[in-house]
């Protein structure tokens, strides 16, 4: 099998087999002396020219983590002989920004009403979560197009809570 | 001794105290609100009652729900933990009007020590150093301007209901006094529905430094060893250890004896922590008083060999401390880390969620208190602490060479902890050295963490054979793919790592 | 101090030496066979090699493979941990031949103490209190005769290469020498390859109590304590404590200096213990001398805060003790199980298999050394030891309730393991009283146990939630059935438990 | 939903419903007052009157045991419409006994010939297995039918070693 790799954001060609319960691996062409076990779901034991490597997946709904001992790496896997297109529009410092809710929470308070200007880094609202209150900044000097969330509203992790632009 | 104790807490000291009551042969008594159920303790516990929903109003600091069920299961004492109901002096008292036992001070002394104000007056009275300052509420900003010029700035604005940091202003110049003070009342009045604000001298670049002191009900008090509490962030402590690097047996002694002081003054029964701020000179003054377990009692049970909870319970039924201050004997180093679920990446923002994956550490040296386990769901509700780590050394070099040891080996998938910051901590020459006071840590994350990251080629490789491996992770909604699933259709399942917002 | 050292072992001690390296900043290297891949130690070591099929022969005792893994990493030092190579003067001879340290005594220490009859010579010029007998081979039954004659009945038929209750015969006649001597002869010579037999004195009901020394190569010598390891099935040690409950200081003293005047007389560097018969006026006898790490090394870690196996790698590296006698500090109470995997409802046979669940305990005074994790397949071809728990407790009653509280919490399911079995020892009263001897754990094996099952009921209604709640638990095989099961389906999937064949 | 269920040979009636996020529990026609949540695969947690306990689930290829606290159970769970019957045939003293191989090992030693008497209790073969030699007895008074295992053949768990009659 070949595989596309991508390992934050830097992409890697991968060929890996097994024959007779040996591993064959290539990397960008290279070959790399390995041998691998699943020790229990979601941890590997690695070894590569005799160091050890303990590597744990982390899966959530939209991101894949690998962790090699305690360096965490994003990773990314495709099917080669699938041809879409790599960037999904990550989004850079122009165009409208969201401010998105990075955990389950309360908002508690509003610090800018709808159309104010705000500096990058000033705070724009105030959410609870775990006895603590923290505040979303703006990522972008700009103005505050929408304030979507409502003071006392509940939000999950992922919600928009406000759009600067 | 008694027979029954109810534990009117949650998370991981909800489960240390159920231990404590096992090892004692007493039954325990869990207590969870609805987002609890599925909880640790409430797996660890020999009884468990439903007390609510998940508002600690309405669950964990509701009084009668909690001395019903005192009532019901027939608990002839309650131990509170720490935070909630534990410094609840109207609830010391109820429980002392329903005939159980409250493991812990006397309303009185709780309420003494409650007021910033009224404690400064009486440890005035008893000849407890404390830092310049008035001992009574300010009356105005006339008045606040006026003991600021005798004692000079900078100027420490505190409220006298206060603790976490709220209703707390540092002043440097005149010209901020009277905008901190109001701000400081409002937010004092918000806190803590009391907006006395008193006045003391800041201490540049203190140590937080405490005692622990443990008193029985026939009189007798002991102290059991500083705890070096420095390392915080936000004004919340986040690693603690003990001894401190700086505190010898003479510091000890004279810190220890004015501990004691402290908790006679109050007339004090049972485990309590005596504040001190301590400044370059290594001159410590009376800073307030805990009266309840802290969160970092292990490491003063490693140094020492004693178990905090196992005697706060035989006080509290009346027995008298087995030992005296002769007895108590110091050996090694501890170190204890506040696993929280906050993501370092993201400003230590909160990170509730359920718990994917733990490889939790032991061995020698390494203790453990936790109150997760692997598939629990993080509730938002409450305090991100999951879990304490506390390494015991020979000595501190060896403490903290055991912490990196054990850290490296703790894993918590499907949550972001602060684990990674521990690292960082117990990695810098600052620390390592010694040399800390309580700005240490906000200076130290004002820095850009080194980032080690060389095994990008084990990453892709580890990439493909997990694809291979294990190609069918088990879907959220229970859905199994055929077992005649490619690795290619299985590894284009995977999705994209979507990129967060800077929020920074 | 060392680069690089290299495991020779498997199991829980190999990640115990590992957790030491990385404590340490020295990187470390394991070693496994065919089915030791998986293993935990290979995952927690910074190199891992393979060095064979799974036969010890061919891979943990095959020196010229490990001596080649330890060139081909670079290794600049060797740790054998205990069993398979430790006490093997000829691969102790080969690393240093081979330039790499090992760390352990000299192979001329462990020589002499390797044979029995040896060591009996030596310190017998040492001056070391030695149960009457000879201290040479037998030469025929008739010696055998006269020599018991003079000693007395009952006698003890040792064999000089022995270990581990091999090649040992009790004889309580002269009607029962002759055959017992040939027999011991034979099992020796099968066991051993060495059919070498001694005779000592029987002593009645003994205790086996051990003391740990430590020496430096510059010739400092401590004791740092002893250990009680009379607790024992057919001659092997199944719990330990320390400190001993019938050794009050004076006699430690006693004992710890004829313990380090053994290991003076051996010339003996690094750790390692000498072993004690002790009669029932507390007499005490050498038996012999272990020139390694010893399984139970723990508790002597607990109550002294010292780390042998840090100490055992500065030692070897040349450094020389960082304390002295004074210094070592006694405290508290610290007793070690051994978690196996045998059937105790089965006559401890063995029992092999996959860990399906595990749930490790944790929190104050608990202390964990484990080679197992949940999924791991524990291998049929090596010593069935999975982890070592240990508890320290201010006193002997405290260890002991946080040992019960905390083997309550352990859960290895999939395979059997003799955790039940201490909870009976730990909670009988002869234990609790101390009043115990090496007989003492056969004899309790042949009561029954008691069987407390009261919650039948609640089983019962468990039976049915674990079909409504988790209804299709995952086939070996890998087969999925679909989410539309109905409870009745999978119920009825459930096979009846299978009558084992009765087989004591 | 109704459930036959046998623990360490007793029979139980369960009725079990769940309605609103609440359990109706009948045990033997008597109501239980209870909850109980799935922690973690193969852990629950069940409150009863009040009381809690955390309950293992063990299962083998052949063996279903449920661990209340450190107590062990053995459990069978019927779908009550299946009306076959209940003994499988477990086998007294009367008839041939087999010695079942109770682990995975080695047969080091035959410590009887076909055809031998043997008394209750007697030694037949010693497998080895885990560095331990372990002595296979007999279960009953009687004679040795049939050896089935050779001296030095491998053997797993379950393997009839010998049938003694």
């Amino acid at each position: 099998m070949t595989y596309d790799v991508i390992i934050d954001g830097k992409s890697y060609r991968l060929q890996l087999d097994r024959t007779d319960g040996r591993w064959l691996c290539r990397l960008d062409g290279r070959e790399v002396q390995m041998d691998a076990v699943l020790t229990r779901r979601d941890v590997l034991s690695v070894l590569v020219d005799g160091k050890a490597y303990e590597i744990k997946r982390e899966r959530t709904a939209t991101d894949l983590h690998l962790w090699v001992g305690s360096a965490r790496y994003a990773a990314e896997l495709r099917d080669p002989r699938s041809l879409r297109g790599r960037k999904d529009g990550a989004g850079g410092e122009k165009g409208p920004r969201k401010l998105i809710a990075p955990m389950p929470g309360k908002v508690v308070r509003l610090l800018v009403a709808e159309k104010a200007e705000v500096e990058a880094g000033q705070g724009v609202l105030v959410v609870e979560a775990m006895k603590m209150q923290n505040e979303i900044r703006s990522p972008k000097k700009g103005t505050v197009q929408k304030l979507v969330a409502a003071e006392g509203a509940n939000v999950n992790a992922g919600d928009v809570l406000a759009i600067v632009e | 001794m008694f027979k029954k104790i109810l534990i009117a807490n949650r998370g991981e000291i909800a489960v240390r105290v159920i231990r404590a009551c096992r090892e004692l042969g007493i039954t325990s008594v869990a207590v969870f609100s609805d987002v609890d159920r599925a909880s640790l303790h409430v797996r660890k516990a020999d009884e468990a009652y439903h007390i609510g929903p998940p508002a600690a109003a309405e669950s964990y600091l509701n009084i009668s729900k909690i001395l019903g069920v005192a009532k019901l299961s027939g608990a002839d004492a309650i131990h509170p933990g720490y935070g909630f109901l534990a410094e609840n002096a109207e609830f010391a008292q109820a429980c002392d009007e329903a005939g159980v036992k409250f493991i812990g001070p006397t309303a009185a002394s709780m309420e003494m020590m409650g007021s910033k104000t009224r404690a400064r007056q009486e440890m005035e009275k008893a000849g407890v150093p404390l830092v310049p300052g008035t001992s009574h509420g300010l009356e105005s900003a006339e008045h606040a301007e006026e003991v600021a010029a005798t004692i000079g700035y900078p100027v420490m604005l505190k409220a006298a209901a206060g603790g976490g940091g709220k209703g707390m202003r540092l002043v440097h110049s005149r010209e901020e006094l009277k905008s901190a003070l109001e701000g400081a009342q409002s937010e004092a009045l918000r806190s803590f529905g009391d907006g006395e604000i008193y006045i003391e001298k800041a201490i540049v670049n203190p140590r937080h430094i405490e005692m622990q002191v443990l008193a029985d009900e026939h009189g007798n008090t002991v102290y059991l060893g500083e705890r070096e509490c420095s390392i915080q962030r936000r004004h919340q402590k986040v690693l603690e250890e003990s001894p401190s690097p700086i505190v010898g047996p003479e510091m000890r002694q004279r810190m220890g004896e004015i501990a004691v002081r402290v908790a006679q003054a109050a007339k004090y029964t049972n485990a309590g922590t005596v504040e001190f701020l301590v400044d370059q000179e290594k001159n410590f003054y009376f800073l307030e008083m805990n009266t309840r377990l802290q969160v970092e009692h292990p490491v003063t049970e490693l140094i020492t060999g004693l178990d905090l909870v196992h005697l706060q319970i035989r006080i509290a039924s009346g027995e008298k401390l087995p030992f005296t201050q002769e007895d108590v004997r110091i050996r090694g180093h501890a170190i204890e880390c506040r696993i929280y679920a906050e993501d370092p990446d993201n400003n230590y923002f909160p990170s509730p969620g359920t718990i994917t994956l733990l490889l939790a550490p032991s061995g020698p040296g390494i203790r453990r208190d936790s109150g997760m386990y692997e598939g629990w769901k993080v509730p938002i509700e409450y305090d991100p602490l999951l879990a304490k780590l506390i390494g015991y050394g020979t000595d501190r070099p060896q403490a903290i060479s055991r912490l990196v040891r054990a850290l490296n080996e703790y894993f918590v998938g499907g949550i972001k902890t602060n684990i990674s910051l521990f690292r960082r901590i117990l990695g810098d020459a600052d620390f390592e050295a010694g040399r800390f006071d309580t700005g240490y840590l906000d200076r130290l994350l004002k820095t850009k963490p080194p980032e080690v990251k060389e095994d990008a080629d084990v990453a892709a490789i580890a990439a493909g054979l997990f694809t291979v491996l294990e190609p069918a992770p088990a879907a959220a909604n229970g859905r199994c793919s055929a077992s005649g699933t490619t690795n290619a259709s299985a590894a284009s399942g995977w999705r994209k790592a979507a990129r967060t917002e800077a929020l920074r």
